[in-house]
Parts: C-alpha cells; sequence; structure tokens
C-alpha cells in the first residue's frame, strides 16, 4: 500500500551511550544501536541481559540513568511515552497487555486515540464529525484486524479469546497507532508451531507496509528466518550486530549464550 | 547518519480496508443496547408520570434527593468507574458546589442561574488542587489525599464566618427565569404544579435524561474509550498513545463539576445546607451505590444509587444497620462479584447465542473461534435465575 | 461497544411510550398533582419528632424519643387531649440536611399536628420551610441557634434557652466567682459557637478580659494544644460550650497542663458521663451553666425512676426538654381547641408560666423563652451534675 | 516553645505507632488498609469490655494492670488483623488495585459500625486510668502517665526494629517487599509473612488503642478514622514502606500539628495536617526517607 514512501537505510532510530541503573543494579550499560527505516532488526541476549529495560527505555517507560535516544531525528529521551507513540513508535508488551475489560474491536479503537478528530463536545452532541470519525475508526480497526489475521468475533472481550488470538490483537492494536517503527516483544512466546509460522508471515506483511520492526524473541529459529540484523545484548551492552549469518559464528555470541545457561530455542 | 525526515513526522501509513464482510449486529429491542434503553425510557416515562400517581411532599422529596444521588453515583461512576481512579471525598466537590451556589447567591444576591459558571469554575479548580499532583502518583495515593480533602472541605465550611459556620447556609433561593420562580408553581393544563413538583420535573428531567445521555455519549466516543484504556492498563494506555496523565485529570474534572452541580441542585432543593451534610459516611454512600451497582455501568450505578437512596426511606429498621451492611456488602462485592449487580460487560440471556462466524475448523491453521456460549459455559457462574451475567469470567 | 447505531426506531419508540403514559396519566390521578391533598383526619393526634438516629450524633436522638414518649404516655393516660390520644412519630433526620428534610416531608405527609423534635440546627433550618408550608407548629426542644428564631417564621418555638440567655447566667457567675481574665472555648458546632460568641460579647461589656477565645475540632482526643492556651494566657475562669465528650477532655488536660481555676461548662456538657470522662480527681472546680435538671426538682425522683424503668437507660441531655415539648405542644392544642396552626400558634404565645422542667415558660414574640431559667451546677459525690446556686439572690 | 514540642512528640507516638502498621503493609503488599485506623480502636474497646468484664482489674495496681491490658488487646488486634488479611484481603492478591482499595473501605466501615451496633453510638469511658504528677522537663509540663505511654511506644518500635532487621522473619519480609516473585522461589512462605506482618501491624494499633483509652478516659466508634488518616499522613511524611520512615513520619506530624494548631487555632489542625500530606505528596511523593524508585513516566 505504501510501498516506497520510506527508502531503507534511513536512519529511524538511534540511540547511543544508554544507561539505566536500578539501585546499584545496571539493567543497560552504554548500550548503542541503530534502526534503520523498514527493516527487520532482533535484539536478542540471554535472560536479564536488559533487552526489555532497553525497550522501555526508548519507548519512554524508563527514564534512562544516561544516554541519548533520537527517533527520526528528535530527541525523545525526556518524553512521554504516548507522545513517542504519536510520533511514530509503537510496541507490544512481553506479558500481554491488552484492556481486559474492552471488546476486542474497542481495544484497537482505543489506538487511534491520536488521530480522532473528535472533541468531547462532538461526542457529547454525537454530531456529524463524531460519527463520521466513529465510522472511519471502526472501519479502520476492522481494516487491522483482518489484516493480522483475526477471525473471530470482534465483539467479544479480548480475555474470551485464546491466547493466539490475542496477541494477533495486540499487534493490530500496536499498528493502529499508525507506527513507522514497531517494537515487538517476544511476540512468539506461547504460540504454538503454526501459530509462529503466521507470526512470521505477519511480521514480513507489517514490513511491506513500510514500517520498521524491532523484535525481541527467544526462538531463535524465527529469529534466524526474518531478521535482516540481530543485535546481541549482555549485561546491557550490545556484543555483537550483523546478518543471522554473522552472528551464528560470532565467537563473543558463542560464549555469551554458552558462558551463561544455555538459551536455545523455546 | 540521521536523515533529517520532512515536515510532517506523521506517517503516511493507511490502516487496510476490512477485507471480510461482518455479520449485521442484532437492532431493535432485543440488542443489549436497545434493550438498556427501552428499559430506561420506561424507567424515565415512570419518574416522569409518578407525581400524577402520589404528589405527596413526602414522596417528591424523597425522589429528589434519589435523583441528586443518582446524578452524583453516574458522576462519581466516571472517576471510579470508567477511568479507575479511587475518589473518596467526592462528597466535597458537592460541598464545593453547594457553598459556591449559596454564597453567591445568598451572600452577593446573584441569580441561581449566574451562580452555574461559579460553581463550575471552583470545582475545576478544586479537582485540579486535588487531582493535579496526585494523579500523577500511584492510585491508591489518590484515594488517601481525597478521603484527606474531604475532610478539609468540611472543616473549612464548619469554620469560615462566610460559609456560616456550623449552621451552614440557609435561605439558598430558588431558580428564576426571567422574573418567574420555580417557587411560583405553575399551572399547566388546569392543573396547578407547586414549586417543589415543578424542581422535581426539572431535576428529573436534567438528572435523568441529560445525565445519564451525557455520560454514556461521553464513555463510548474516543474519551471514554481512554478512560477505559487507562483504568484497565495504565502502560498500555500510554503505549497507544494515550496521554494518561490528561486523561484522568480529565475524568476527574468532570466528575467533580457533575458533583458540584448536583450539590447546586441540592442546595437550592433544600434550601439550607450545612457541613454535616458533607462527612465522609456520605462519599462512602455514593462510592456503595457505585460499586454495588456494578463500576463503569449506568444502568447499574442508577440501581445502585436508587438502592442507597431509598432504602433507608423503606425499612425502619434498616436505617440503623445500613451502614454496617454496606460495609459487609463491599467486601462481599469485591470479592465475589467485583462487576456489581448490573455488570458493565453484561450481555443478555438471549444475546448469548448470538451467532458467530462459523468458518472455524479444527484446523491448527485457522484461528480458533471461541463462541460466546461455549464461553459462559466455561466461566459456568451464574444459575438460571440471573437474568444478566458478567460475560467475562474474571474475577469471580 | 458498538459505535455506529440507528436510533430512529428508538426514538419513534420513545415518543409513543410517553404519549401513552401521559394519556393515562391525565385519565385519572387520585393521589397526584390534580388530587386532593393529604388525609390527617383520624382518631389519634400525630406529633412528629426529628432527631438523629443514626449518625454521629445518633446518641441524642434516643434521648429525645424516650422523653418525648414519656409526656405522650402520661398525657394519654390523662385521657389524652379532648379525648384524643397522641401518638407519637418519630423520623431520624441524622443530622443532615438532606435527610431531614425528607424526614419532614414524610412527617407531614402522615399527617402530623405539631412537631416537637430538632436536634441540630444545620437539620432542622432546613425544616422550617417544610413544616410552615403544611401548617405545623413547631416546638423544638434542642436546636437553639439564633438562625432559629431569626428565620421570622410564625410557627417556630424554643423550649431550650438560646445562647444569649445562658450566656447571661455565665457571665453572672464569673463576676461572682470574682474572675477577671476569662477563656471561652467552643467546639465548632452552631450551637455551641453561638453561645461562645454571646458569651465573649456579655462578659468583655461586664468588664470582664477575654485572654483566649479558641475552637476546638470535636470528636478528637489530644487537645493539649488548647490546655496550653488557657495555662498559658494566665485566664483565671474558662467557659467550654460544647459537649461533655471533648469538655471532659480538655478539663483534664487543661489541669494537667496546670489549670487551676474555674472550669465552667455549657448545658451540651453537663452530664454524669462528664466525671467518668474527665476522671477523678478532676472534678474540683467544674461548675455548669444548665436549666433546672429533674434530679434538681421536686418529684423529679420519680421521673428518673419511671424513665429507667420504661426504657432501662439513665435520662441523657435533652429528654427533660423534649418530654417539656410535648406538654406544651400538646397544652397549647387544648387551649386552642383546634389543630389549625395559628390558632395552635396564638395560644402558644399565650402560654404564661407553664411548669417545665426549666422552670415556668413564657414565650417572647420571637418564639423564644422569656426566662432561660439557668441555674448553675457542680459535680456531686456520685459524679452527676447537682445544683450548686441558682443565680436567682440578685 | 518547648511545651508544644513535648506535646507534639506524645502525640507524634501514637501517630508513629499506627503508621507503623500501615507503613508495614504497604511496603509489603503494596494495599492502603483502611481499616488499620478501625483496629486500634478495636484494641482500645478489647481493653475495655477487658475491664468491664474483670472488675477486678480495675482496683489492682494501674501500671502492671495496663501492660496485662496492653498484652491482651495487642493479641485480640493481632489475630483480627490476620483474619482481615485472610477473609477479605487474601482472595483479591491478584486484583486489580481498585477492588481491593475498595474492600479495605469495606472492611473499615464493618468494623467501625459493627462497634456501634454492639457498644452504641455514645462515647465509653474508660474505666482505668492513668494519673500521677507531673514534673518540669525543659520548661514544659509533662505528666509521668506521659512519659510511661511514649517509654512503652518507644520500647514496642525498638522490639519492632530489632524484631525486622536481626531475625530470619524479618529478613523474610524484608525479602517479599523486595520482590515477592523471587522470594516464593527461595522458598519463603509468603501468605505466612504477610498473615505475621498483619499479626504485628495490627497489634501495635492495638496497643495504641488501649494506651490512648487510658490516658485519655473515652473512646468512641469512630475513634479510629481520624488517627488513621493521621497515622497515614505520617507514613507518607516518613516513606511509606519505611518502618523509620513512619517512626520519624509520625514524630514530625505530631509537632508539624502541634505547632499549627498553636499558630492557627484547633480548629485548623486537621485541615493544617491534612493540607501537610497534599503538599508533601506533590512536593516529595517518596517521604523524608522513602527509598527512591526507579523513575517513571
Amino acid at each position: 500500500m505504501t510501498d516506497g514512501t520510506v527508502t531503507q537505510g534511513e536512519t529511524l532510530l538511534e540511540v547511543k551511550d544508554l544507561h539505566l541503573a536500578f539501585g546499584g543494579v545496571k539493567a543497560v550499560d552504554g548500550l548503542s544501536m541503530s534502526v534503520h527505516a523498514g527493516e527487520i532488526v532482533s535484539v536478542i541476549g540471554p535472560n536479564g541481559a536488559g533487552k526489555t529495560s532497553a525497550f522501555n527505555c526508548i519507548t519512554g517507560f524508563y527514564r534512562p540513568t544516561s544516554g541519548s535516544i533520537t527517533f527520526d531525528g528528535r530527541s525523545i529521551i525526556r518524553s512521554l511515552p504516548s507522545t513517542i507513540t504519536k510520533l511514530g513508535m509503537a510496541r507490544t508488551f512481553q506479558n500481554l497487555r491488552l484492556f481486559k475489560e474492552m471488546s476486542v474491536l474497542d481495544n484497537v479503537k482505543t489506538a487511534m486515540h491520536a488521530d480522532l478528530s473528535q472533541r468531547w463536545f462532538d461526542a457529547m452532541l454525537h454530531t456529524p464529525r463524531y460519527r463520521r470519525s466513529e465510522a472511519q475508526c471502526v472501519e479502520d480497526a476492522r481494516g487491522w484486524l483482518d489484516f493480522v489475521g483475526f477471525r473471530g468475533d470482534e465483539d467479544l472481550y479480548v480475555t474470551q479469546l485464546p491466547y493466539g488470538e490475542q496477541r494477533r490483537v495486540e499487534i493490530a492494536r500496536a499498528l493502529a497507532t499508525s507506527p513507522r517503527l514497531l517494537l515487538l516483544d517476544e511476540p512468539a512466546a506461547g504460540l504454538n508451531h503454526s501459530e509462529k509460522r503466521q507470526l512470521i508471515d505477519l511480521i514480513r506483511r507489517i514490513r511491506e507496509l513500510g514500517i520498521g520492526i524491532v523484535l525481541i524473541e527467544h526462538d531463535m529459529g524465527l529469529v534466524m528466518d526474518i531478521s535482516e540484523r540481530i543485535i546481541v545484548l549482555n549485561y546491557g551492552k550490545e556484543i555483537a550486530d550483523g546478518t543471522p549469518e554473522q552472528i551464528k559464528n560470532d565467537p563473543k555470541v558463542i560464549e555469551a549464550y554458552l558462558g551463561t545457561d544455555e538459551e536455545g530455542a523455546a | 547518519m540521521i536523515a533529517l525526515s520532512t515536515t510532517s513526522t506523521r506517517s503516511p501509513l493507511r490502516a487496510p480496508a476490512p477485507t471480510r464482510e461482518r455479520p449485521q449486529r442484532r437492532r431493535g429491542w432485543r440488542s443489549d443496547e436497545g434493550f438498556v434503553r427501552l428499559l430506561g425510557a420506561l424507567a424515565f416515562v415512570f419518574v416522569l408520570v409518578l407525581p400524577f400517581i402520589n404528589a405527596s411532599p413526602y414522596v417528591i422529596s424523597i425522589m429528589t434527593s434519589a435523583l441528586i444521588y443518582v446524578m452524583l453515583a453516574l458522576g462519581l461512576n466516571v472517576v471510579v468507574g470508567y477511568a479507575g481512579l479511587l475518589d473518596l471525598g467526592y462528597i466535597a466537590f458537592f460541598a464545593v458546589g453547594a457553598y459556591t451556589s449559596g454564597i453567591l447567591t445568598t451572600h452577593f444576591g446573584w441569580p441561581m442561574l449566574f451562580a452555574v459558571p461559579g460553581v463550575i469554575v471552583a470545582c475545576i479548580v478544586a479537582g485540579i488542587i486535588i487531582g493535579g499532583p496526585t494523579l500523577r502518583l500511584r492510585s491508591d495515593y489518590l484515594a488517601i489525599v481525597t478521603l484527606g480533602f474531604g475532610e478539609i472541605i468540611r472543616l473549612t465550611a464548619n469554620n469560615l464566618e462566610i460559609t456560616g459556620g456550623p449552621s451552614g447556609i440557609h435561605g439558598i433561593p430558588s431558580w428564576s427565569f426571567f422574573g418567574w420562580d420555580f417557587a411560583d408553581g405553575v399551572t399547566v393544563g388546569g392543573i396547578f404544579f407547586n414549586g417543589k413538583i415543578v424542581f422535581y420535573y426539572f431535576v428529573a428531567l436534567i438528572v435523568g435524561a441529560v445525565g445519564v445521555v451525557v455520560v454514556s455519549r461521553l464513555a463510548r466516543g474516543k474519551m471514554g474509550r481512554a478512560w477505559k484504556a487507562v483504568r484497565d492498563d495504565e502502560d498500555a494506555a500510554e503505549a497507544m498513545g494515550i496521554n494518561t496523565y490528561v486523561t484522568k485529570i480529565t475524568a476527574y474534572i468532570i466528575g467533580a463539576v457533575w458533583a458540584g452541580l448536583a450539590g447546586q441542585l441540592m442546595g437550592t432543593h433544600l434550601t439550607a445546607i450545612s457541613p454535616n451534610s458533607f462527612q465522609f459516611l456520605y462519599s462512602a454512600l455514593i462510592l456503595m451505590a457505585v460499586v454495588l451497582g456494578g463500576m463503569g455501568s449506568t444502568p447499574g450505578v442508577i440501581i445502585g444509587a436508587l438502592f442507597v437512596s431509598l432504602a433507608p426511606e423503606f425499612l425502619r429498621e434498616f436505617s440503623e444497620w445500613r451502614f454496617l451492611l454496606f460495609g459487609v456488602l463491599l467486601v462481599v462485592t469485591m470479592i465475589f462479584r467485583p462487576s456489581g449487580i448490573w455488570p458493565a460487560t453484561a450481555v443478555l440471556p438471549w444475546s448469548k447465542d448470538k451467532h458467530v462466524d462459523d468458518d472455524d475448523t479444527d484446523n491448527d491453521q485457522d484461528p480458533r473461534v471461541v463462541s460466546r456460549e461455549g464461553f459462559e459455559k466455561d466461566a459456568g457462574a451464574e444459575g438460571a435465575a440471573d437474568l444478566l451475567s458478567g460475560r467475562e469470567g474474571k474475577g469471580r | 461497544m458498538t459505535s455506529i447505531r440507528s436510533t430512529r426506531g428508538w426514538q419513534r419508540a420513545r415518543f409513543a411510550a410517553v404519549s401513552a403514559a401521559v394519556a393515562t396519566v391525565l385519565a385519572g390521578c387520585a393521589g397526584g398533582v390534580g388530587g386532593s391533598g393529604d388525609d390527617a383526619s383520624g382518631d389519634t393526634l400525630k406529633f412528629g419528632l426529628l432527631a438523629p438516629f443514626s449518625g454521629s450524633e445518633s446518641a441524642f436522638g434516643e434521648y429525645m424519643k424516650n422523653g418525648a414518649q414519656m409526656a405522650v404516655d402520661e398525657i394519654n393516660a390523662d385521657g389524652g387531649i379532648d379525648g384524643k390520644e397522641i401518638e407519637l412519630v418519630t423520623e431520624d433526620d441524622a443530622c443532615d440536611a438532606t435527610t431531614a428534610v425528607s424526614a419532614a416531608n414524610k412527617l407531614v405527609s402522615q399527617g402530623i399536628v405539631a412537631s416537637v423534635g430538632g436536634y441540630c440546627s444545620g437539620a432542622t433550618l432546613p425544616t422550617l420551610p417544610i413544616f410552615l408550608q403544611a401548617e405545623v407548629p413547631m416546638v423544638i426542644p434542642a436546636a437553639n441557634s439564633n438562625a432559629l428564631p431569626e428565620s421570622d417564621q410564625e410557627n417556630v418555638f424554643l423550649i431550650n434557652g438560646t445562647g444569649t440567655q445562658q450566656a447571661e447566667a455565665a457571665v453572672k457567675f464569673a463576676q461572682k466567682e470574682g474572675a477577671t481574665k476569662v477563656a471561652v472555648i467552643d467546639d465548632s458546632t452552631d450551637y455551641s459557637v453561638d453561645l461562645a460568641d454571646s458569651f465573649a460579647e456579655q462578659a468583655s461589656e461586664a468588664g470582664l478580659e477575654i485572654v483566649e477565645d479558641a475552637t476546638v475540632t470535636p470528636k478528637e482526643k489530644d487537645y493539649a494544644a488548647e490546655a496550653n492556651k488557657i495555662v498559658g494566657s494566665g485566664a483565671d475562669f474558662v467557659y467550654w460550650t460544647g459537649y461533655y465528650q471533648e469538655g471532659a477532655l480538655i478539663n483534664r488536660q487543661a489541669k494537667d497542663a496546670g489549670y487551676e481555676g474555674t472550669f465552667l461548662v455549657g448545658d451540651g456538657s453537663v452530664d454524669a458521663s462528664f466525671a467518668e470522662i474527665t476522671g477523678e480527681g478532676y472534678t474540683e472546680n467544674v461548675y455548669g451553666t444548665f436549666t433546672q435538671t429533674p434530679d434538681m426538682l421536686e418529684g423529679a425522683g420519680d421521673w428518673i425512676a419511671e424513665y429507667k424503668e420504661k426504657f432501662g437507660a439513665e435520662p441523657g441531655p435533652y429528654s427533660t426538654q423534649s418530654y417539656d415539648a410535648v406538654r406544651v405542644a400538646a397544652e397549647a392544642i387544648k387551649e386552642a381547641g383546634t389543630t389549625d396552626m395559628a390558632e395552635v400558634v396564638d395560644a402558644l404565645h399565650g402560654l404564661d408560666g407553664f411548669e417545665t422542667f426549666a422552670g415556668p415558660l413564657t414565650f417572647t414574640d420571637q418564639g423564644t423563652r422569656e426566662q432561660g431559667g439557668f441555674a448553675i451546677v457542680t459535680i456531686g459525690d456520685d459524679g452527676t451534675f447537682v445544683l450548686h446556686d441558682d443565680l436567682l439572690d440578685d | 516553645m518547648s511545651q508544644i514540642i513535648l506535646n507534639g512528640l506524645f502525640v507524634g507516638s501514637f501517630y508513629a505507632l499506627i503508621a507503623l502498621g500501615y507503613s508495614m503493609v504497604y511496603g509489603i503488599i503494596k494495599l492502603l488498609n483502611f481499616a488499620h485506623g478501625d483496629v486500634y480502636m478495636i484494641g482500645a474497646f478489647v481493653g475495655f469490655v477487658t475491664l468491664t468484664s474483670f472488675g477486678g482489674l480495675t482496683a489492682a495496681a494501674t501500671v502492671p494492670t495496663l501492660i496485662l491490658l496492653i498484652l491482651v488487646a495487642m493479641i485480640f488486634t493481632g489475630l483480627l488483623g490476620v483474619g482481615i488479611e485472610r477473609v477479605a484481603y487474601r482472595p483479591l492478591r491478584t486484583s486489580p488495585r481498585l477492588a481491593v482499595l475498595i474492600t479495605a473501605v469495606g472492611m473499615s466501615f464493618t468494623l467501625e459500625y459493627a462497634v456501634r451496633q454492639i457498644f452504641g453510638p455514645s462515647p465509653k469511658a474508660y474505666p482505668v486510668r492513668l494519673s500521677g504528677g507531673s514534673l518540669d522537663l525543659f520548661g514544659a509540663r509533662v505528666s509521668t502517665a506521659q512519659l510511661a505511654l511514649m517509654g512503652v511506644a518507644a520500647l514496642l518500635m525498638v522490639v519492632l526494629a530489632f524484631y525486622v532487621n536481626k531475625t530470619r522473619e524479618g529478613r523474610a519480609m524484608r525479602a517479599i517487599a523486595l520482590d515477592p516473585q523471587a522470594s516464593t522461589l527461595m522458598g519463603i512462605n509468603v501468605n505466612g509473612v504477610i498473615a505475621r506482618v498483619f499479626f504485628i501491624g495490627s497489634a501495635l494499633a492495638g496497643a495504641a488503642g488501649v494506651m490512648a483509652g487510658a490516658y485519655y478516659g473515652s473512646i468512641d466508634f469512630l475513634m479510629g478514622f481520624v488517627i488513621g488518616l493521621k497515622a497515614f499522613t505520617a507514613a507518607v511524611i516518613g516513606g511509606i514502606g519505611n518502618l523509620y520512615g513512619a517512626m520519624l513520619g509520625g514524630l514530625t506530624l505530631g509537632l508539624l500539628e502541634s505547632f499549627g494548631s498553636a499558630w492557627l487555632g484547633g480548629e485548623w489542625r486537621d485541615v493544617f495536617s491534612f493540607a501537610c500530606l497534599i503538599l508533601f505528596l506533590s512536593f516529595k511523593p517518596t517521604g523524608l526517607l522513602g527509598a527512591r524508585v526507579v523513575e517513571r513516566m
């Protein structure tokens, strides 16, 4: 649909010398990395390597101790997560974080918050603007649900869905914020084999929309399959950055994994 | 290196068009929404014709109070039920409204109508003072700060000269428009309606119709979704581009203004107000109305408010025991039925079997579809006697 | 959860429903707006009593109800009013304006011929217009805020002396005691503030120096700050105008802090519990301004015994006033020979020296007592207040 | 001046005792136990019932009677606290925060009005009184009873500090406060420890209740409401979740209040302390000693 609007190679996200400490524990310790528009990058590393902490810093949920983060040329180090989302960066959560007491459709509609032009008095008076924007919102939400392959009843409450479906809804919800960069935190966790294959397909289709993707994942098969580039973290630092082929053979990576507990495919 | 973006930072990304047909939603009175509307209309008509059935001052008076309770409960529902903020000093805003209008009309001789903006401004200011700092913190701080705020307002009203000290303000005038006063009453079609009954109609119409419609419309729009998102998961809401702080403070202030207007109505209804009417007990009563009725559920909250305000009138013995009973009910409700009498997630019995796309196969390739029926059986919560049931299994 | 919906059908349905309902109603409305009013006639005369039976002031409701019931039983035993028995109807006002208004309306709907209740002024004030509109005379036993007589309603009568009268007695006593520096403390309730203000005004007119005028928050336990202020101000006379719960604590804490002067309390504190709470060794120099209590009057012992027998408890504050309120109202109705408000009000004004616990009663034009009948009481050996000085000698 | 300070410290030591329970419970399960102030009230009533049912105690020497009473009340309220946790809070351990808070409010109501139904609404005079001479201390007048009560409060706090810092159970509490999941993995019986925290916190409140009853001489069913709010304020001022913070916060609030009512008048005392709460939350939400949590936005 939007092929070609973003040229591959443009740097979208740039992280420099990021530090984050909880009390005395250094969760992120001098991380630098960059992500280009429209690429699929995986961030891997042993448990506790600081992957999710780094995600949380980038998306504004943690305020880093020091370092710089720029998105699309803008520093977002002090920005609220909501501001960062509005700039075009969306995320999913490691443990599903859907709005439990809202329907599937409403979950996705909620993500269009920033894009809706309606004001509170529109909703109160049911102005034509309200009706228009709600209709558009429903249309778009349905579009995203169909895009991620959701086939269930969109009026159900999300907790009534099987786990794999909830994952889909969460991705649809993230897409509905119209991001240019999508951060997926362990999207394959808890999925069965066929669901994982569908996920790979979905991630590729998302990339085709011109959206860059950063992936935290433990499933090496999946990572090696779709990543164009892999960044390896250990002890809060980047220890390697390269193509899947390069990473597979990087001695530092092997050491990091073998030196600690073996971390294989889930 | 960094390629600076062009003028717009927004992505031109557009949502793909839906690729499949949706089944038609059920319409008419048998649909979930339609049924509630029908019920609401019946209730509205009942309230409208009540004075023709029984117009004793007592009935009119308790119904007027009950309607003001409904208004308060609807407002608190925005704060607690939709935005998930526990406000234990809600009555304070009621007091702010009552006192602001009382002072403006008795000390400064303003007409009641002109006091409305004054009440709104006072409540917004109070809401910002309390909500401003605390809504940035964990939600439990808000609970205790609002509790303290409730006491501050009551004690301040009790100590100040302008609020009439402990005996409060009396002689609060009625509403008047262009020389005609509510107290004068009105004759329509040969039937004389006295001031109290006119007031009752005024309050009933404002509260019943406008209140319910406005709150439920807001709840269904963009702002309402943001409230519920913040309530369900604050972090996820932020990640959706919702400024949770602004969202929370909006809900808080809307609740505050609403309570203030209810306070103004109450002031004119009673003609006198005193600090004793704004004790913590009353904040707790309204909270009970919301919790027992069903947080986030407009019909539930109305039922809860009617129960809380009218039950002591009908059961003399009950009034003695009610606070103990309410306390126990709060605990029991939260443990066994946190969604209240009429849950926000309620579906009608005949909606449960609503058909779902049946393109599901047992094949793993296709996402599985769970029918509502199946789910309800899983949840297995309600007996046949239960007309309404929570759609959701959580918490039982 | 849906966002697009059709409302047309629903609007049609609503319109139809409303028209149908209106038609039904207009067809026949019995007790409604167009119908007849309340049916007040019956074999009994109903007296309504509003008092707090729930909430923080609920202790007083019971005392008032029992006192009133005593009078009702007595009058009924004597044949009632012109052969009609009195029936006491009580309602809870919870000391809250909202509850009081609906309770007053409820009483009115039940056809009461007189109101003999009213404890919290804040809850009594909003009921005034309701009773006036329903043409019910009010004989208020406890509430005595100056705002009540100032409402200029002809149907309002106060059994309890006003703050002005009580303050007069207090000032007289202070002068007798030879006090020069006086402190006055109230508990921020309406009656207490009224009394304290009157006292401060009259005391300075009488040439006493007000060295401390403080207000405390009721229902707390620690009043050390006020105790220190009393001692620090060098006062030799303290007048506490609130209730015994706090008064007893303040008395004790003031004495702990080194206060040695007179501690005078208002009628709200004159209660046997005062001595109990303030504790042994702290009852010296404690006096109260009070209308005569049952135990101070001849034959009152019987009254107390009867009360105890009937209700299994001691009479408390405002039991006697409520008892008197019923008797006063009954007397006025008997005199008037009708329950018509104007005539009963005339009869009330016509009362001259009607015997009450607080002495002979005559109403002023404003409906307050002509003589407050306040005396000075002090704590006796058994912890109850006994007469100390009737202040009648000058 | 010194009198104001002394009064503040005296009241503050009550706040501190109650604030400890708030703070411990909050530290371990992040719950604002609204019913905590009412546990204090129940403590006072337990002492009252014990005294009235064993009339002989009143006649006996005051100080041993009082200590016995405190112990009885501590055991009763401690068990009550455990019961409350078991019945009302444990079933909701995984529920949304709002549900638990509402339950806590309900619990508070239940306790208050159950006592009201049993004992009636009017205040009860305490049958045993602490009295005795008074002495001068830095120009302030202080009664021996006040000194004794401050001594008891200090002793209880020292014992508590020792228990939390030096014993195995104390370590388990601190571990759970830091990371409940890891603690479970480490084999700590989380439910057991939480019950113990409720026992200790409630017992301290119960002790404070008896002390207040004996010193001030009157108790009523709502006496726990305001003091519960104050104790919470104290816990916040000190830094909620921190034991020393609760103690410090209690004393600080006592002093603030004492000066506040000296300057503004007693009727503004509560307004003043709640305003302090709001100010603290606005400008220093972590309190005087609170640990700096990771800054989140």
